[in-house]
């Protein structure tokens, strides 16, 4: 595991000269916060060398003045009042970078979604300015931080063989990264390989499968390890290792062939690890493309289970295949006639709490699929065209053929005559047993919205449902690599519009269908945009990490250990010899890679002779300091009432 | 409960190609046909899409109020023709009548 | 509104919220445009498990009224931090009882990036506490 | 068009040929420019005598009331207008502290 | 800003919004040098222009401005603004751009972004950044977070009249300035167009654009803007507070008698988006959703959609047939009422269309790569690599491949600048950061 | 509103036996050419299909039912088709005013004056100019109609027929698109305004035009008028509800339902007053509904007429 460096040493010791910026944000935070008389109250505070003010602190401009009052020496911290750090704060950092001052010498005043959007009148302008007042507090005591440099592997690890996995290692492995594909079967084309005919262009979804797998198969660069599964899990980005061992029972039936022989419903087989037992893998990055699960129906959901003719979607998929020998007439399912067949949508989707029931883990999928119209209508139009005897009803809630081509799927199915009947999510078809006589074993009746809500009745030989995609079972991974999981239970990127295929954790990256459903071309998008990703973060050899962490004061530490007992993540702190004064003590050293900055141990060094840095417990005193003191603003000491409940 | 038939609109095909298949229910026909009568004619061609021939017959005097101006067709996201198929009852009703 | 109205010194109430979880869903209730009282100051923290226990009990001797420490609760980014401060704290309150602090003053709970309302509850909830409660040290 | 342009370092000539080249531009923009100045000052004067709403500001100008509002939003981005209280389903304008001090002088 | 005439990159991003910007900074990142060609004043795209965002309701400004910054700063990136591409050709050399410089008649290099000339200008024009629902000056800078923020004349509303030439502190007037052609020469393009918002004019049905109180969806998102044109939600006729506000949707979409029957995919969400945010600040209003299917499809997409219903958003299943203007400013709404009565009418004080997308760059004899059926970029590869074009080397990110939300644009350019490095790649033989060629026994 | 039924029954009959739906002779009806001197050896053929010449039949119909209309009265129709179509004919056409015949017979005068104006090369045969049918195939009785255009078409044919020149929407499209299709026979059809070219003479008027539904939308010809009315100076003010997104007059449903038909017509009416100015059609159904829904209308042909009457003063 290589060492990171700290690029500079810290250059402390100067006078501290706080620029305090205090933005408008076009109105947003000047309508309630009279700005400009903050800004003459923070050039009374000590530290502070000027205030200014700006219509779009974030704007060019606006940067501009920080940088200048920093080339011109004005200044040598620097506060910005704005809106949330989340949206600016690194803006800043950059800014003062660009203009040779050090990014860390930074502190952020949130004056808008915790001031100006919450607060009115004089106490908005009052508690903005004891705001500002704690920061410039806290920017006083910032000493300069360089970013953490850790050598990083030219190596990446893909867990999930589907074409999300093989996607991004393709992407990967050409742009020169070394890649273990890490797949639980034996075989490699996860969900797609399920499908025969891909919506809404028609691909041969084994054709597509097999062309990626013997891709993947022949690339020098890519190693496979089928039928394992990772099961540890450590280090950090740059440096991560994992264990990874065969899983048992995952081994081919006998009869199907390797390498590259294509198995229907299941994709491309693979041959087992080459290095047969556990291994252990080194690498910089991790791509997550473990996939989606298909969802189950409850037993006696619309019949399900109890009546021999209703089942879902992907299983109608897999016994029709490709329609082989059913031209001209009526679809013949296990030698028996379907005349008349109803599809319905939004099984396992779009459920609603009150109105559907929960799982026995109190689960609902309030989620839409995404792929089960199209899929759907994909199916009803393959079998109208092959067999034109046979009725299709599709009954949906909202026909969601957003996606290129797909509208134009859904008008060649009303042009196919399937027919459409809508249900309100609180009217939910019924599937019974069809009187006997009526020469069909089931009936489903409907309220039909587009009937002007009468009460339909068909007679059908097969009910379809289109099931909906859960998450993948990664319990285990989400356990192991402490992955964010969100209300969906899907995996949970960090930003979806800025950062939408990366994870709190650095060098973890998110490709398909493991974050939320989408389609084949979907998914090959995120697998890409995710190895893009890993790609821009191997491309320098190194990565740059937050400089937040502990850090001892050896002059200070007198070597208790308590440090040591109370770190969160073992190995991060540790006590060592070491010599002082040619004198050989025992004090802590953190391994700053591993520190969490989560200062469990600032909290019980009896001697404070730790820190965070950025974070320290003096400048949280400082900050306190601020807030009560009265020398920018008095109290009115009118008694605020409780509001907003 | 109204009946469906899948087989009623092949009695219709020797009569006209335009059977509103195309037809996604969108409303827009009935809410721009001038006669402003209910869901006239959306609700004759749903009745064709489903096969529901009683309703059909049941409100046959209504097709001809149709004035054939054609607006619905006109203004029809999907090309669906509605003018067309009220046509398509009326000849349909007719032949009917004069089997009856 | 009552929050158009100042504060005392001793009114004011900290919230120590989390980077990944109170913190941002201190912004979300800015973003609802959801009014609470203006007494109410959030720092943003790592983790609270960085505070020693003489945190707090300064924070009070300087005036704060009340605090709240607005944890990721289960969903700590920093597995047993959470264990290790809630340990903390019932070290704290003996503290402040034998400092004659109501312990109402002191709260810990978890709110994640969208409890709107729960945040509300609680920072008007500590606000009662605060004005029932005579200041925690006598104004000078 | 009497202000000395040289500022913008073209030399008469050159000024000479643009003005006449863009001659139907300029016709358009200067007619555009009197509209302007007329909507403008109808606007002004009316706010001048009390804070209006648009219902008012029409009435009082005979501006047709999307224009007087065009004028008032383009007037308050300048900083001579500012919205004032509401009343009843619309919002009150009044001048900015200092256009009204400039409009009394 | 790289003023050369002529310059040399390895890759050319064409258009610099959301799409175009994540491709340039994705590409950047991996150390290629990249420019990035605009044709309008500002970066920033559609979305710089919008309120807020679904489902997450962040500010759009908020999360478009650092990627807008972050690639102006960018030491690989140069930004090549109000530039109008003649040519893209591709060769066996790579991609040559040729393109007009249009002139803002002023000297970016001098101007300081004071807007002392925009004050000082007499001609207020009707501001399309405004949704025309306020005046700009013939001069000014775009917007307030355009980038870069600079000043730009409108030639064509100018009296010549000199003012902004006499404030000018820096001089940077200049009247006479010409478009000047430019070249720029890459290895590899990625076409990230954008669309353009289809038009009401041509729509007899919803009135062509003369029914006082019908805006389109990006006039509304101007109106919702906290920097818009009333700073609040206003009727355009006369300023009223609306009481009741509707929303057509598919008024350009899945219509094939409007000439779009494609759907364009991201205005539903839109649409409950804008309502969420009207219902937030007209907590009064009446907000009625007109639609044929609520295609909530993305993550937390349907949630949001239930989020909204349950805030009293009222949805009807139903499309639009007619507007016309109503008593007193009001809009009529025909539609059908298809579980109750039928064809029926409804007054609402202001009328929103959920228009749908064109295609924001007609690429026939500027760049000879493929089109659907549907005008926009046809990928040859629609399931492995949507960002493939016909043309080797030519990729293409965001709507210009066909309507798609910020979620997927983004992702969709990210996928682009990945195949765009392996193309870089393969020609070079080696990537970026690689010790040696590891790809060359391949 | 009368039953359907009892509607198409009558006019099927009628038409089978008297080539008219109203059961009125031809010979009583056609009667305007005989001022005219008009040549039958032309190449192109004038062909009236006889519409505007039963619109004053159609009117008093049209009266007559709406007296009877949702009264018991109606159920009685049915036994109209007993009655033998020559006599129900004559009794029409006596209820008929003289004044109203001899508007309709203006009409197609001021259209044979404004092709003459225009140098257009047209002849007439009052032997072949016969009723389209087009009746029947609105109704929905479509082998009555395919019949009689049989007759009709076969009639033309066999005189050489093939350029014809139109007076009234519903002709046009019966003969242009509809004969082709039903009954195979093509004939080359275009209304009299198409090809018109003719003097200055509205002098700036304003008018406002009302596009039958045939013409504006089904068969796409609202231009055409629009650029004649254009060339001699008028100028057209048009409602949203033009061209392709024509609004009905009313008048097909006057058949079924002279109520419904009034009530759409007002409505029509309502819309094109709006523009205040002269409100002008080119369809003898479209001109009788809109006048019966008290509109201020004149026919294309008497604007046309009236600007070269004064263009040559």
């Amino acid at each position: 595991m290589s060492e990171p460096q700290r690029a500079k040493a810290p250059d402390a010791g100067e006078q501290a000269k706080v620029g305090v910026y205090i933005c408008y944000c076009g109105g947003n935070i000047s309508d309630h916060v009279d700005v400009e008389k903050v800004r003459e109250r923070m050039e009374t505070v000590p530290g502070v060398a000027v205030a200014r003010t700006n219509m779009f602190m974030c704007s060019d401009p606006g940067q501009e003045l920080i940088m200048e009052d920093l080339r011109q020496g004005r200044i040598n911290r620097v506060v910005v009042a704005s809106c949330a750090p989340s949206l600016h704060e690194s803006t800043f950092r950059s800014a003062i970078a660009r203009a040779g001052g050090n990014p860390y010498q930074y502190e952020h005043a949130n004056i808008r979604e915790q001031v100006s959007w919450v607060h009115h009148g004089q106490a908005a302008t009052d508690k903005a300015s004891r705001l500002i007042a704690a920061a410039t507090g806290k920017a006083r005591t910032l000493t300069p931080l360089e970013p953490l440099r850790v050598t990083a592997r030219r190596h990446a690890v893909v867990i999930g063989g589907g074409i999300a996995g093989m996607r991004a290692a393709l992407d990967l492995a050409d742009m020169g990264v070394r890649v273990a594909l890490v797949e639980k079967t034996p075989y490699l084309g996860g969900g797609v390989s399920r499908l025969v005919r891909l919506a809404p262009t028609g691909e041969d979804a084994a054709h597509l499968v097999t062309t990626l797998a013997r891709r993947i198969l022949e690339h020098p660069g890519i190693t496979v390890h089928a039928g394992s599964a990772v099961t540890t899990f450590g280090g950090y980005v740059g440096n991560f290792t994992l264990g990874v061992s065969p899983v048992p029972g995952a081994c081919a039936p006998a009869g199907e062939t390797w390498p590259g022989g294509y198995v229907p419903g299941k994709g491309v087989l693979v041959p087992p690890s080459p290095d047969g037992g556990a291994i252990t893998l080194e690498t910089g990055v991790v791509v997550l493309a473990t996939g989606f699960a298909s969802y189950i129906p409850r037993p006696g959901e619309y019949g399900f289970g109890e009546n021999a003719e209703v089942v879902t979607l992907p299983d109608l998929i897999q016994k029709i295949g490709g329609l082989e020998g059913q031209r001209g007439g009526t679809l013949v399912i296990d030698g028996r006639p379907i005349r008349s067949m109803a599809l319905i949508h939004c099984v396992g989707s779009r459920q609603i709490p009150g109105i559907h029931e929960e799982d026995a883990n109190g689960h609902l999928n309030e989620h839409c699929s995404r792929v089960c119209c199209t899929s759907a209508i994909n199916t009803a139009n393959a079998i109208r065209e092959a067999c034109p005897q046979t009725s299709v009803y599709e009954l949906y809630r909202d026909i969601r053929t957003y996606g290129r081509g797909q509208e134009e799927l859904y008008a060649k199915a009303s042009g196919n005559r399937v027919v459409f009947m809508r249900f309100g999510a609180d009217q939910a078809p019924v599937v019974q047993r069809g009187a006997p006589g009526s020469g069909h074993p089931l009936k489903v009746t409907v309220t039909d919205q587009l009937t002007f809500g009468e009460e339909l009745e068909v007679p059908v030989d097969l009910v379809v449902l289109a099931t909906g995609m859960e998450p993948g079972p990664v319990a285990d991974l989400v356990e192991m690599l402490k992955l964010p999981v969100g209300a969906d239970r899907f995996l949970l990127e960090t930003h979806p519009k800025l950062r939408p295929v990366e994870l709190p954790i650095a060098g973890i990256f998110l490709a398909g269908t493991c974050q939320a459903p989408m389609d084949a071309g979907e998914t090959c998008n995120a697998a890409s945009a995710a190895a893009v990703k890993a790609v821009s973060l191997l491309s320098k050899g190194y990565v740059e990490l937050d400089p937040f962490v502990a850090e001892v004061d050896v002059r200070r530490c007198t070597g208790t250990g308590a440090c040591v007992q109370a770190c969160l993540n073992p190995g991060a702190i540790a006590l060592e010899t070491m010599d002082i004064d040619g004198r050989p003590v025992t004090r802590a050293r953190v391994t700053p890679a591993l520190c969490l900055g989560c200062g469990a141990c600032v909290a019980v060094c009896p001697e404070n002779a730790i820190d965070i840095n950025g974070w320290t417990l003096a400048q949280y005193e400082a900050m306190v300091d601020m807030i009560v003191s009265d020398a920018v603003c008095q109290d009115s000491g009118a008694v605020p009432e409780t509001v907003g409940a | 409960m109204t009946g469906v038939n899948p087989e009623f609109v092949k009695r219709l095909e020797p009569l006209s190609a335009d059977l509103g298949s195309a037809c996604f229910n969108c409303g827009t026909c009935a809410a721009i046909c001038p006669l402003i009568s209910e869901h006239f004619p959306r609700k004759m061609i749903r009745y064709v899409q489903i096969g529901a021939q009683d309703r059909i017959m049941e409100n046959a005097r209504e097709l001809w109020r149709c004035l054939h101006c054609g607006l619905c067709t006109q203004t029809c996201p999907r090309g669906a023709n509605p003018g067309e198929v009220i046509l398509t009852l009326k000849r349909y009703v007719t032949s009917v009548w004069r089997k009856s | 509104m009552g929050s158009q109205t100042g504060a005392t010194a001793q009114d004011k109430i900290l919230l120590l919220a989390t980077e990944s979880c109170a913190y941002p869903g201190a912004d979300s209730v800015g973003q609802a445009h959801a009014s609470y009282p203006a007494n109410v100051y959030v720092l943003k923290v790592k983790a609270p498990v960085l505070f020693p226990e003489k945190f707090y009990l300064d924070c009070f001797r300087k005036g704060i009224g009340g605090i709240i420490i607005m944890s990721c609760g289960e969903e700590c980014p920093y597995e047993g931090a959470y264990k290790a401060m809630a340990k903390r704290l019932d070290r704290v309150y003996e503290l402040m009882k034998e400092e004659g602090l109501d312990i109402r003053r002191l709260r810990l709970t978890a709110i994640c990036t969208v409890c709107n309302r729960a945040f509300l509850n609680e920072v008007n909830q500590m606000n009662q506490i605060v004005h029932e409660l005579s200041p925690p040290v006598q104004a000078p | 068009m009497s202000q000395d342009i040289s500022a913008a370092l073209v030399s008469k000539e050159t000024l000479k040929a643009l003005r006449a080249e863009r001659r139907d531009w300029i016709a358009g923009a200067s007619a555009l420019a009197r509209e302007n100045k007329k909507a403008r000052k109808a606007v002004m004067d009316r706010l001048a005598v009390a804070s209006a709403t648009v219902p008012e500001i029409t009435e009082a100008t005979g501006l047709p009331p999307d224009t007087a509002l065009w004028m008032v939003a383009s007037l308050k981005k300048f900083g001579e207008v500012v919205e004032s209280e509401k009343d009843g389903s619309f919002y009150r304008y009044a001048l900015a502290a200092e256009a009204a001090q400039a409009q009394e002088a | 800003m790289d003023s050369s005439k002529n310059a040399v990159f390895d890759a050319v991003v064409i258009g610099g919004g959301i799409a175009g910007l994540q491709s340039a900074l994705d590409l950047a990142g991996q150390g290629y040098k990249t420019a990035v060609v605009e044709k309008d004043a500002s970066i920033g795209g559609k979305m710089i222009r919008l309120s807020k965002v679904f489902p997450t309701l962040d500010c759009a400004s908020c999360i478009t401005t650092p990627k807008m910054a972050a690639a102006a700063h960018h030491e690989n990136i140069t930004l090549y603004t109000w530039c109008d591409v003649q040519r893209v050709e591709k060769d066996a050399t790579g991609v040559s751009v040729s393109m007009i410089q249009r002139p803002r008649y002023v000297d970016i290099d001098k101007c300081i972004g004071c807007r002392k000339c925009e004050y000082n200008c007499p001609v207020l024009v009707p501001d399309t950044e405004q949704g025309g629902f306020s005046g700009r000056k013939a001069i000014r800078i775009p917007f307030s977070n355009a980038i870069p923020q600079k000043a730009l004349l409108d030639v064509e509303n100018c009296m010549l009249c000199g003012k902004c030439a006499d404030v000018c502190p820096t001089k940077a007037i200049r009247y006479d300035q010409k478009p000047e052609p430019r070249r720029i020469a890459a290895k590899t393009a990625i076409l990230a167009t954008g669309y353009e918002l289809s038009s009401v004019t041509g729509k007899p049905q919803y009135g062509n654009g003369d029914i006082p109180n019908v805006i389109d969806s990006l006039q509304m998102e101007r109106l919702l803007a906290p920097h818009g044109p009333y700073g609040r939600v206003l009727r355009p006729s006369d300023g009223m507070i609306p009481d009741s506000i509707a929303y057509v949707q598919c008024a350009g979409s899945r219509d094939a008698s409007m000439g779009v029957s494609y759907c364009s995919r991201f205005c539903c969400m839109y649409a409950v988006k804008q309502a969420m945010l009207l219902s937030g600040s007209l907590p009064l209003a009446d907000i009625t959703i007109y639609y044929m299917d609520i295609r909530a499809f993305g993550k937390n997409y349907e949630q949001f959609y239930q989020n909204a219903k349950a805030m009293g958003i009222e949805f009807v299943k139903a499309k639009v047939a007619s507007l016309d203007a109503g008593q007193g400013g009001a809009v009529t709404v025909r539609y059908e009422d298809q579980t109750g009565e039928g064809a029926t009418s409804r007054d609402h004080d202001l009328v929103v269309l959920s228009m749908g997308v064109l295609p924001g760059f007609a690429p026939g004899g500027v760049c000879p790569v493929g089109l659907g059926p549907d005008g926009f970029i046809q990928s040859v590869l629609p399931k492995l690599s949507p960002s493939v074009t016909d043309l080797e080397g030519v990729f293409v990110a965001g709507v210009a491949a066909g309507p798609k939300d910020i979620v997927d644009t983004i992702t969709e350019a990210g996928a682009a600048a990945m195949q765009a490095a392996k193309y870089l790649t393969a020609l070079s033989g080696k990537a970026p950061g690689a010790a040696n060629k590891e790809s060359s026994h391949e | 509103m009368y039953n359907p039924r009892d509607i198409i029954e009558i006019l099927a009959g009628n038409v089978r036996k008297t080539m008219s739906p109203f059961g009125v002779p031809k010979g009583m009806v056609n009667g305007w050419w005989k001022t005219e001197g008009l040549r039958q050896d032309e190449k192109t053929l004038l062909f009236t299909g006889l519409m505007y010449q039963f619109v004053p039949y159609i009117e008093t119909a049209t009266r007559q039912m709406e007296r009877y209309e949702d009264t018991t009265w109606t159920a009685y129709l049915k036994y109209a088709r007993y009655v033998p179509s020559t006599l129900s004919g004559l009794g029409l056409a006596m209820l008929t005013p003289a004044a109203e015949k001899e508007k309709a017979a203006r009409h197609l005068r001021n259209i044979v004056k404004v092709l003459r104006a225009s140098g257009t090369r047209f002849g007439y045969r009052p032997d072949l100019d016969e009723y389209s049918g087009i009746l029947l195939y609105d109704l929905g009785d479509l082998d009555n109609f395919v019949r009689h255009a049989r007759i009709v078409a076969e009639k033309l044919q066999k005189a050489g027929v093939r350029k014809i020149i139109t007076t009234d929407p519903h002709t046009t499209y019966a003969l242009k698109v509809l004969y082709p299709k039903y009954v195979g026979a093509s004939f080359e059809v275009s209304p009299y305004f198409e090809a018109l070219h003719l003097r200055e003479g509205g002098a700036g008027k304003k008018i406002t035009l009302h596009d039958p539904c045939f013409y504006g939308r089904y068969l796409e010809l609202s231009n055409a008028p629009r650029r004649i009315l254009g060339e001699i100076g008028f100028e057209c003010v048009d409602v949203r509800e033009s061209g392709l997104f024509t609004s009905c007059c009313g008048g097909p449903a006057e058949s079924i339902s002279p109520k419904l038909s009034s009530r759409i017509g007002s409505k029509r009416v309502q819309k094109l007053d709006a523009t205040g100015e002269q409100i002008v059609t080119m369809c003898p159904i479209c001109l009788n509904n809109l006048t019966r829904s008290g509109a201020n209308v004149v026919d294309l042909s008497s604007i046309l007429a009236g600007a070269q009457a004064s263009a040559s003063n």
